[in-house]
Parts: structure tokens; C-alpha cells; sequence
């Protein structure tokens, strides 16, 4: 049997992992939302652009994002020093980014999945919306969002599960320091690569994955209660 | 208010080109399907913007695709009733019917609220999900969603069609009440010519993207178009009147339509004075050579045939001229014509039950 | 030996950070025409664990010996070929060039330079050179004093990254690494005998069927190839 | 073949509880939005399944909760006519048509699928995408699609709902002739008496979930339900005749409703021998108190007052029985009842215009 | 300037990383779309196992999706030795592998996608289809599948665009052996693991780049396609 007692550094980084996937979730859900939006429907010079820019984390070995990451938002980084100075907020061995690092990994999944339900929403209850006086953004809000709900829920729960996995980019980024930016997905590599880590490894593993499971199941949970308001199941 | 509409594009293989205007009350918008009816309504309510076009409400300029102008649908606070209900499928029946006074300034009221719910008849539904809603009862919420939605002017897209004869004859009056009572002008795409009649104070004939005729109700519903292009059931004229201000000895509501002319009507609770528009309908209309005694018929006015028009079925086509400008449609078979003898400049007297008039 | 060219390529396993000095090996021993040599460069890990369940590698050159240790244990290569092939420095780089590196001993002021920035290392616990790296420290005692302050990268290479990144103001990195990066400069080596041997060592697996293996295995202990890994800053173990 | 249908299932908060059976020609279901109409017809295409029914077609179970036996829908060979068009949106209209013959084995010819066509006037759409379609053209579209399908069924939903009068027209006498010239089964909804009298050989009435009467159409639209619920308009009989086997002497078309009664009727076309369903509406049916002469009505039938009913509006509806069984209801106003001194018992001229005929 | 002048070895690494990324979307396509159908409309007991086992490769970091495939797939493998002797598959080691390692790692995205269009589709309209008398799987393939074509594309381009950057499985499973399971992401990681390496990984990194955004633009264009004729767009 897997010895599931686990050490405090292990409780540590399954708290880290939660938090890391849950605030990598929430914080890129309004710039994915907004993205998803002007992918679906905008019409704009740059939009293939765009649409490659979003999905450059899925289509870069995790390397190379952790590295460009480095480069921009680093201490040194454009991004990372302008934030440093003007808001305070570091990257780098931090937590926060760890968050970022699972966030842009998750943001392709996130995107194409709200994408998706917004591409799928009638627009003629929008239009029916519009000549009830609401304005565009309010129509966004009370027809198009509350429809699109199980697709972005979809989006999230990719988003989380993703960050859950995720290390490569995160690793590369801010390193693996236990307790600021050890991961379980981290914790778990690093079993991996010592002779006899195996065992630890697979515990490690286990208990992401039932994390993620329960995460998963809830969200199964809520889209189908969103899509049975909506008459969609 | 006037609503000013001048339109022109393509759809697809069709080329829409309409110029009209409507008044207060209700403008009817009448044609084939595939006319262009609801075209022109999608134009009117911003959801389209035409290659080329101008629609002013008052004073209020809408679109003028030469200056560049287009105002949103959402700022053109026009309610509108789509052909398909458009319901919102993540709202309660209650939500949908409140939907449109989160966004406006003047709220309706708990009473107006209620009394329209009450009208629908969709009080028992208002917590249900609009998904298992019947055609019919879907039909009615996208009513009441857009008569709540306080509009500056109403866009009605067939709104009674999914509707039984029932249910309809209690929205109409309310309807009609509607027109009479605020200012809202209504534009009002229906195939009934009975609903139309009644309810219209202006008809636009639209036939392949164009507007074949214009006018008042009475003249449109009446006129040359009507007389050859509709089949048979439709054909009639549309009179003008007022309600008698003293009802006449036996109770029976009368309506004038000139100094000396009058017509009898089973209707009650008609406002004495009011206006009122009649469908005489050329099927209701029966022919006499002379007064006829011991009869039902409570209506027996003296003609002159002006024209016979053979038509289909073996029917005859009579076009009666009367006192005070009066103008009159009858349709009997060829056999009557030939029994009767009739011919033009001939005096007769058409027959009209009470009953049949079109109210 | 003349190999014949016929020969069938050799499949090569080799620890990720041997690829440039190995890859110029290689080509030395095409031009001396030797049989094709195929390397598959991943981490020593990944590599132990396919050869373990069947992979069709010839030759295995891990970046530690505990993986080689894991595979003999297994009786997974052929222990009479199994030779320490070349050997590795433990230095500390930093971003600022602090003038001529000395030894670094039990009073080197680690804590200090490092003024509360991140020590970048492999990982302490599973990257060898992060192994290595933390022996050292412990065995000079400076450990205790940084253990905080050490951010475990996932390969030597990224925590060198981090330092030339300035990330970091100080990292433990093999000198190879290090020689090769212009943005990073040597501010200290540690001592040989502070850490165990780093060693990269190689073997002949088990159920390699290719006879050139042996032809290739001798012609990396031949002095022209430890002149090729010389030049790429390893030390060459194997005389 | 005989349809027969036995359903108990809830509906929401609605309980639907019918039993009925449909034999060959049309069917109609006639009830107020909301009744159960399209609740029924989707369990008879097996798209729901209630919780207890059993529906057999002809020797052929479909149904059978007690036993547990459900045909799936596509194996049951209906053809539907939904209130929604429900056209394939990734379809060109001409696919959408030619759908159902994929999957049947009884193909229909290129004939067949060219006068569908032209009969529903979408000809020339037949190339396009059903994306932007009028509203009308769509439910064309739907109709023919389901006429194409070489269905052994046929349930329509408010097929004509969305339909000008001039297009109903139209299509109307080709629904009569699949009646007429198939054996195929219609159950057919709509809210038009006009509609279902031409129609339908039988009616079932549905209200709340409940059968509240069904029989053949002649009876049940004549019946009491009808006589006392619906509104004004809606009143009157059916009657079922023949189509006299030669013309009369004036070349006049005549429906023999008895040995020796006899109605004159403004329609071309019809065969000889044929039998028709006539309705006579309430509102067109004048009294006379003896024959009248020099007047266009074709038709005066001596008849006997059974019964007289003061109704709203201030009119009352005289029900007459005539020779051979024959049973009329005229609506007059209550000046003409009192005018004429109408009482029961009394034999009066019950005058009908041809051209009023409904057909 | 980046030198674009590849050597023979990347010039195989290119193809391969084509090969691979083509063959693991294609094959995955079928099996995504059953359990994609299976969970927007099936209801079957294991359907939340099923869930969470097509979310594993996400969840899990790919080192360990790779071991995994290692014990399952490998020559000593269950799985991998039955296949073998039954039907000749041979995975470990062979480009194969690497396709199955990119079609694992990319099936939740597919999955996904196509299951979010699946949901959105409207059931009337099967209905429809079903009276006019086809057969479920008839209307499946007449109605649902050409319905939800703009997810089932989505669904691929993701999975390409992940097979396109995905190494930490392949190379754990199938190492990373020239000329037969080097792909460009475990060339470019090789490349990130010595000194001196940044150039070519960048080169690398930039064909790679290119190559999936140019399949991203082909897919957009038919899935504008698609959109276009069921009128969504
Ligand atoms: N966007 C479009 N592209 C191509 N054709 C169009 C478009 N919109 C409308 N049409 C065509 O223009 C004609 C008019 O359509 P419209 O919907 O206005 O008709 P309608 O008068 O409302 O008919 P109905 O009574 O059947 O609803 C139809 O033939 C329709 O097919
Ligand atoms: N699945 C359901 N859940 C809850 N209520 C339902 C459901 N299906 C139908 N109903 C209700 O049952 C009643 C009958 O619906 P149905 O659609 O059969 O009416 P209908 O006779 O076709 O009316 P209409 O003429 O308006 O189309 C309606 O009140 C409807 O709201
Ligand atoms: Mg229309
Ligand atoms: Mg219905």
C-alpha cells in the first residue's frame, strides 16, 4: 500500500498547488474572457495575430515559455521591472509566479473553450436583448455570459487542471523552492529524478490527481446545472 | 409622432425599396410572405442597416446612411415582437417579462405589470424556464416582453399567428386600447386581413421589396390592389364611421357614416362618437332589386351598380356606389347576377346583417 | 580497429548536457569512419528508466552515478565495461565579474554576496548538480546559512539562466556550463574533495547486440576524443 | 388504417390524459394555446415517451408502456410539420427537401419533388441556405420536407399558421387532395375553424390536458363545446354532402345534403359524386319569415326554429332543423329575433349566399 | 540574424514533429469523438470516471503521463506486449510512441472542444432528423457531426498545436533519438540543455512557431468555413 502520511514540506506544496491553479484560474478568466470575445466575434486587423499570440504556450516545449517568461517578466525583465516599480508585484520565486506561469500555460485552454460557447450563443436573443434597451455590454452580461456559462466553466476547469499539471514553464521560471514555489506538479518531478523516487512519486500523483478529480466533478456539477437552465441538456 | 421610413438594399436576390410613413396608432404591413415585411421592421429596429436609407421617428433622425448616422438599437427604445418568440432560455418567464425595465428609465408599474400578465393569460407561467413553454404561450410572453419594455414605438412581427381565435379576440381590444389610449405608434406585420382591418389606421401593401399601395386603412384595405389580388375571402371595403351618439330606438349600436347613412352593429360597449373603422367584407354583402320586408338582415342601404367584374368561381364582382360617397363590394355567383338581371347604373339594395360586420 | 562502414548505427543514451561535447565527438568518429552513432540526450533519469524497461540503447553515459548504480543493481549493463569517462568542476557563478576566482572555503562570505537574492542551483534533491552542490556547501559548512535562499532549478542550465538573467547574484553550476555563458563569470570553485566525485560514467547495456559498441566506447576513452572534451571544459576520468 | 392513441403523462403542472383514435384523412386537433396539442403529437412520433400510453397504427403497435415497447422515432415513418420550421441549418433548402428520401425506402419521383415544389412556391429558394428565409418560407420549406419523405403519417403542427391568405389558399387544396388521393393519415393542428372544417374528416377537441370531444367533424365543430365556447365568429356547422352528379340548370355546382335538399355553392372544380364538408357559419345565415324573391341569395331553405339563445353582444342564435335531419344555427341580432317575432316552433326561410360558403 | 539554414538532423526532426503531429490529431480524432459524445449526451455510471480519466494527461505533469506510458506501452509493457504480438504495434522507441504520447497529452483538449459544440448543438433538430427517418447514427453524421465541425476543428488544431510543442511525455516515453522520436520540441530541449544552445533553440523554436500557426490560420479559414454554411457566423 502507498503510504499516504505526508510530510509538512508535502502539505505545503499541495497548498501551494491549490493556490497557485485556483488564482491562475480566476485572474486569467477576464483578459481570456475578453480575448474569446474578440476572437469570436470582433472583426480587426490583428486578430490572426492575436489568435497565434494565444496560442503560443500550447504550441512552445514548456522550456521555452518558462524562458520567455524569464525574459519578460523577470527582475531584469521589461514587464517584470516596470510591475516591480510601479506596482509592487514580483515574479520572480514567488508564488505569483508560479500563478502566471500556470495561468499563460492554461490561457489556450481557457480561450478556445469560452471561445467555443460564445461562437455557439444565438445572437438573435442578443439582438432581442438590444431592442429592450440594453446596451451592448450589458447584453454581453445578462444574455451572452449566462449562456456561454458551461463553456466557461469548461475553460476554467481546464485552466485548473492544467495548472495542476504544469511544471516546466513554472520550474523554469521560478525555480523550485519549497514552501514560495514548489508545486506538487514540481514536488512530484523531482521525485522522478532520483533512482527509488517512484514510490513517492506516485503518491504525490495520487493525491493531485484526486484534487484535481474533485475539482473536476464539481465543475462537471455546476456546467450541467448552467446548461439545464439554459435548456441546452 | 411620425415615423418616416425610406429604405433601400438587397437582400440576396431581392431588392428592397420602400418609402412610407406612419402615424400615430397603428400601421399595418401587409404582403405575401417573402415580401419583405420583416426587412423593413429588422431595418426600423437597427438590428440592419441598409446599403442606403433615412427613418426619422418626430423630430428624431434614426438612420441617414448619407450622413453616416445610425443609431443603436438599444438607444432607439423601440420594442419589438420577432416572428420566432426569441425568448431568453436562462430567464424565468419573469424575468424575460422584467427584461426590458432594467434598462429603461420609465419603470412600468406593478399595475400595468400585472394587467398586462393578467391580459396574456400567463400568470400561471411567470416562475417557469421558458424552454417547455408552448408555441402559443411563448408567443404571448414576447408580447408582454416588449408591450413592458416601455417602447417609444412598437415593431409587431405576425403577433397573434400562433394564437387561437380565443386568445386573440381577447389581445386584440387590448391592442386597440393600446393605440387609442397612448401615442405609441404601432407597426404591425400581420396575414389577417380581418386583424388588419380592424386594427390599422394606415395599411402598407409591400410585395416583392416594394410598396404597392399606402393609405388609410379604409382606402388600402378597399382599393384596386385588394379588389384583383386577393382571393376570394379577402375582398371587401373598409368604412370609416362614428359611433351614433344616441343609440337608435331598438338599442342597437349604430355607426354613421354620413350625414344620413348609417349602419347597424351587434357590438357592445362601443364609446358613442368614438371612430370606428368597419370591414365590409364582398362575401357578406347580399343584393335586392328592392326593399325586402320581414328579413333579419337589420342593414338594407339603396345602390347603384357602377361596375361588374366577373371573377373566379363562377362569382361576379359588384362594385355599389351609395348616398354620401358611400362605395360598397358585393360578391355573388353569375347565376344571381343573371337572375337578376343586373347591369351597370342599375338601382339595388344591399343587404348587410349586423352580425357580419367585421368589428 | 577499423570498424567496417556496414555497420549498424550505435544507439547512445547520454545525460542532456554532454550534447555539444559528444556531438562534436561523434563527428570526429564518423570521419575516422566509424559506424553511425545515434544519441538520445535526456535526462539521466528518463534515460535509466527506459533502458530499464527495454529501450534498444547500446551505450549509457548518466550524468551521476546513481542512476548507472540503479541500472547495475539491476543487471541492466555489463559491468566489465562500465568506465568513469569524464569528470566535472563545481563552481560559483555570478553575474558580476568579481575579478580572479579563488577556492571557496569555510569563511567565504556566501550569505553576504548573496544579499538576500536567491543562491539558483539544480534541485537539491534529485538534479546532480544540485547533489553535489549541497554537499559541498554542507561539507564547507555554509550550508545552514543559505539553505533558505536556494532556489532549485529543474537543470544546471536553468539555474545558470537565472544567474546570467540576474535573477539570482549567485549560482552553483558545473564550470562547463559556465566557461560557455559570456554573462556569467566564475567567482569561486569549490574544492574537489568538498563533494563526491562528479563523474559521468558509461557502460555497455546488458542486451546490446551491436558489436560496434565496444569500437565506440573505446574510441570515447581514445585521447582524441579527450582532447574534444577537454576543449569543452570537462575533465577526462578515464586515462 | 386506423390510428389509436392512449397517453397519461405529466406535463409540468399540466396532467395530459387523451384517448382518441384517428382513422384515415384528416384529423384535427383543436384546442386554446397551451391544451396539449403539440405535447400529443410529439408522443405520437415517438419524441417523448409518457409515462403510460399506448398508440397503435393499423395492426402495428408504437406504443405500448405496459409492455415496455417504444419504436424509435425514425423506424415510425411519420412525417412532422413542427410549429418551429426546424430547418437543417448546414442544408441548402433543396437538401432539406430531399433529407427524408436518403433514408427511406419509398423514394419519391423528380415529379413528385418538382410539383411539392411548385406548389409551395419555394422554387426559386431552392438553392439557398435556410439561414435567412422568411419566416413563411421556412414553414413552406418544413412542410415540403415533410411531404417528401413518403411518410405513412402525417403530424402538422399549425402548419399554415405563418402563412398569408393567398398561400393557404393555395396549398390548402393540396393538403385535401393527399387526403383525398392517399391513405395517409393526417393529425393536423391548427386554430383556424375555417381551416380544420375544410380539413378534417374528425375533430378532437383538447383543453387542459383533456379529450373534451372528438368525433367526426360535422358534428363536433356544429356541437354544443363549440356552440357555447367559442367566440362569435367561430360559430356555426359542418355538414357533409355530395357533389350533385350533374350541374344544375344554371351550370351552378350543387352539394346534395339529403335526397331532396340541396345547396348551391360558388366553387368550380369539384367532381362529381365527391363528398365535401360544407360549413355554414352562424353569422352568415339570414331568416327570412317566407321566400323571398328578386334577391342574389342562391339559397333558401325552409326550416323550423328548435331553439332560440340570447348571446352576447345583443344577438341570439337560432338553431333551425330542417327536412332530412339537416340542422343549421343562424345568428341574428335580438332587434331582428324581436322584429320578426322569431319564437320556437315557427317556420322560416333560413337564406345562405353561395359565394359565403365555406370551402 | 538567425541562421535558417537547418541540418539534415533538424530537417528530420521537422518532418517528424509533422509526422507526428498530423498522425496523433488524426488518430485521436475518432476516440475523442465518441467520448466526447459519450459525455455532452450519454448517461452512464461510469461517466465521471470517464471524465477524469481523459483530464489525466492535464492534470498529471507530462514527466509522469510519460512514465506512465513507459509501463503501460512499453516492449515489457501489458499493453505495448500484447500489441505487439498481436498486431506487429510496436510504440517504444518508434515515432509511433511519440504520436501516442502527443495524441494522450492533446485528447482532453479534443475532447473538450468537441464535446462544448456537441452540447451546443440544437436537439430539435435531430428530432427532426429522426422523423424524416434516420437512424441515430444516421442523424449523427448528418446533423450533429457537420454542426459541430467548428469544435471538432478547434478540437484538432489544439491537439496539433499541443503535439507541435509537447516533449515532456515524448521524450520520457520514447526518448529522444535522431531520425526517430526526435521531435522539434525534444530537439529544441536538447538545444536548452547545453551552452551555446540558445541560438539553435530559438531557430528551432521559430520554425516550430511558424509550422503551427500556419496550421491555426488553415483551420480558422475552415472553421469560418463551417460556421459560415450552418449560419453561425
Ligand atoms: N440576409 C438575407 N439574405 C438573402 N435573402 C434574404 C435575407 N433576408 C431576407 N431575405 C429574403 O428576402 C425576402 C424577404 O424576407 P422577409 O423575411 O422580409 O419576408 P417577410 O415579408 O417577412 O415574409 P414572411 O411573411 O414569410 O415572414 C425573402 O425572400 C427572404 O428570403
Ligand atoms: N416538458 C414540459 N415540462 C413542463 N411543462 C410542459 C412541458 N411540455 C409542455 N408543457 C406545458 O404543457 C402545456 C401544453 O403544452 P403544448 O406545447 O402541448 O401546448 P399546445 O396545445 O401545443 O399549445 P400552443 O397552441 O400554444 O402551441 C403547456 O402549458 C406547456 O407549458
Ligand atoms: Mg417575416
Ligand atoms: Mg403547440
Amino acid at each position: 500500500m502507498i503510504d499516504l502520511s505526508f510530510s509538512p514540506a508535502e502539505w505545503t506544496a499541495m497548498r501551494l498547488s491549490l493556490k497557485v491553479a485556483l488564482v491562475a484560474m480566476a485572474t486569467s478568466l477576464p483578459p481570456a474572457l475578453l480575448v474569446a470575445l474578440a476572437l469570436a466575434r470582433g472583426r480587426f486587423p490583428g486578430k490572426a495575430l492575436l489568435n497565434g499570440l494565444v496560442h503560443l504556450p500550447l504550441i512552445l516545449p514548456p522550456v521555452v515559455t518558462g524562458y520567455g517568461l524569464l525574459l519578460l517578466f523577470g527582475r531584469r525583465g521589461p514587464i517584470g521591472a516596470f510591475l516591480e516599480q510601479s506596482v509592487g508585484l514580483v515574479f520572480s520565486f514567488r508564488w505569483t509566479g508560479a500563478a502566471l506561469a500556470a495561468a499563460i500555460m492554461g490561457f489556450p485552454l481557457m480561450v478556445r473553450s469560452i471561445r467555443l460557447s460564445i461562437e455557439a450563443v444565438d445572437q438573435r436573443l442578443e439582438e432581442a436583448a438590444g431592442t429592450l434597451g440594453a446596451a451592448p455590454f450589458l447584453v454581453f452580461l445578462s444574455i451572452t455570459l449566462p449562456l456561454c456559462l458551461p463553456g466557461l466553466i469548461a475553460g476554467m476547469i481546464l485552466s485548473f487542471a492544467k495548472a495542476m499539471g504544469e511544471f516546466g514553464a513554472t520550474i523554469t521560471f521560478v525555480s523550485n523552492i519549497p514552501g514560495e514555489t514548489q508545486t506538487l506538479a514540481s514536488a512530484i518531478y523531482s521525485f522522478t529524478q532520483v533512482p527509488g523516487g517512484d514510490a513517492g512519486a506516485l503518491r504525490l500523483t495520487l493525491v493531485s490527481v484526486a484534487l484535481s478529480l474533485a475539482a473536476l466533478m464539481l465543475s462537471e456539477g455546476l456546467a450541467r446545472l448552467a446548461a439545464r437552465r439554459i435548456g441546452a441538456a | 409622432m411620425s415615423l418616416d421610413v425610406r429604405l433601400k438594399t438587397r437582400l440576396g436576390t431581392v431588392v428592397l425599396d420602400v418609402d412610407f410613413s406612419a402615424g400615430d396608432g397603428v400601421t399595418a404591413l401587409f404582403g405575401p410572405s417573402g415580401a419583405g415585411k420583416t426587412s423593413v421592421l429588422r431595418a426600423i429596429a437597427g438590428l440592419t442597416t441598409p446599403r442606403d436609407g433615412l427613418i426619422r421617428l418626430g423630430g428624431e433622425t434614426l438612420l441617414d446612411t448619407a450622413h453616416g448616422l445610425s443609431v443603436a438599437p438599444h438607444r432607439r427604445g423601440f420594442g419589438v415582437v420577432f416572428q420566432e418568440a426569441r425568448l431568453f432560455p436562462h430567464l424565468s418567464v419573469r424575468r424575460n417579462l422584467r427584461f426590458g425595465s432594467f434598462f429603461n428609465k420609465a419603470k412600468t408599474t406593478r399595475a400595468e405589470f400585472d394587467h398586462i400578465v393578467a391580459l396574456l393569460g400567463i400568470g400561471p407561467l411567470l416562475s417557469r424556464a421558458p424552454r417547455h413553454l408552448s408555441g402559443g404561450e411563448r408567443q404571448r410572453v414576447a408580447i408582454g416582453r416588449a408591450l413592458l419594455s416601455a417602447p417609444r414605438l412598437l415593431l409587431m412581427d405576425e403577433p397573434l399567428a400562433a394564437l387561437d381565435e380565443a386568445r386573440r379576440a381577447e389581445i386584440l381590444p387590448y391592442l386597440e386600447r393600446l393605440r387609442d389610449e397612448t401615442r405609441i405608434p404601432i407597426l404591425y406585420v400581420s396575414h389577417s386581413v380581418a386583424e388588419v382591418s380592424r386594427l390599422a389606421d394606415k395599411v402598407v401593401l409591400i410585395d416583392n421589396g416594394h410598396v404597392v399601395g399606402a393609405g388609410p386603412a379604409a382606402e388600402t384595405l378597399s382599393g384596386a390592389s385588394l379588389l384583383h389580388g386577393a382571393p376570394l375571402r379577402e375582398r371587401g371595403v373598409v368604412l370609416e364611421g362614428r359611433i351614433a351618439t344616441a343609440q337608435d330606438e331598438e338599442g342597437v349600436t349604430a355607426v354613421e357614416l354620413g350625414p344620413t347613412t348609417r349602419l347597424r352593429l351587434a357590438q357592445e360597449g362601443l364609446l358613442p362618437g368614438s371612430r370606428v373603422r368597419l370591414r365590409i367584407a364582398a362575401r357578406d354583402v347580399m343584393l335586392a332589386l328592392k326593399p325586402v320586408e320581414g328579413i333579419s338582415a337589420l342593414n338594407s342601404l339603396p345602390m347603384r351598380i357602377v361596375a361588374l367584374h366577373p371573377r373566379e368561381n363562377r362569382t361576379m364582382d359588384v362594385v355599389l356606389a351609395g348616398q354620401e360617397g358611400l362605395q360598397l363590394l358585393a360578391q355573388i355567383t353569375r347565376v344571381s347576377a343573371k337572375a337578376l338581371a343586373l347591369s351597370e347604373g342599375m338601382e339595388v339594395q344591399a343587404l348587410i346583417k349586423s352580425v357580419a360586420l367585421d368589428r | 580497429p577499423m570498424p567496417a562502414r556496414a555497420q549498424e548505427p550505435v544507439t547512445v543514451f547520454a545525460a542532456a548536457s554532454l550534447k555539444n561535447a559528444l556531438d562534436a565527438v561523434n563527428e570526429a568518429w564518423a570521419a575516422e569512419g566509424g559506424a553511425q552513432a545515434r544519441v538520445s540526450y535526456a535526462a539521466s533519469s528518463a534515460l535509466a528508466k527506459q533502458i530499464a524497461s527495454g529501450a534498444p540503447a547500446d551505450l549509457f553515459i548518466s550524468a551521476d552515478e546513481d542512476w548507472m548504480n540503479d541500472l547495475d543493481g539491476k543487471g541492466l549493463i555489463r559491468p566489465e565495461t562500465r568506465t568513469d569517462l569524464l569528470g566535472n568542476r563545481l563552481v560559483l557563478v555570478s553575474a558580476k565579474d568579481e575579478g580572479t576566482p579563488g577556492g571557496i572555503g569555510p569563511d567565504y562570505d556566501l550569505k553576504g554576496k548573496l544579499s538576500g537574492g536567491k543562491l539558483a542551483m539544480g534541485a537539491v534533491d534529485s538534479v546532480p548538480a544540485g547533489k553535489y552542490g549541497k554537499a559541498a556547501l554542507e561539507k564547507i559548512g555554509l550550508w545552514d546559512s543559505v539553505k533558505d535562499q536556494v532556489a532549485g532549478a529543474e537543470n544546471v542550465r536553468a539555474a545558470l539562466l537565472l544567474v546570467s538573467r540576474g535573477e539570482a547574484p549567485l549560482g552553483i553550476v558545473y564550470e562547463t556550463d559556465a566557461a560557455a555563458d559570456p554573462d556569467v563569470h566564475i567567482a569561486g570553485r569549490f574544492p574537489a574533495d568538498s563533494h563526491p566525485p562528479i563523474v559521468y560514467p558509461a557502460a555497455i547495456l546488458k542486451d546490446s547486440k551491436n558489436t560496434g559498441a565496444a569500437d565506440y566506447l573505446a574510441f570515447l576513452r581514445s585521447k582524441k576524443a579527450g582532447a574534444i572534451f577537454s576543449a569543452h571544459g570537462f575533465s577526462v576520468l578515464s586515462k
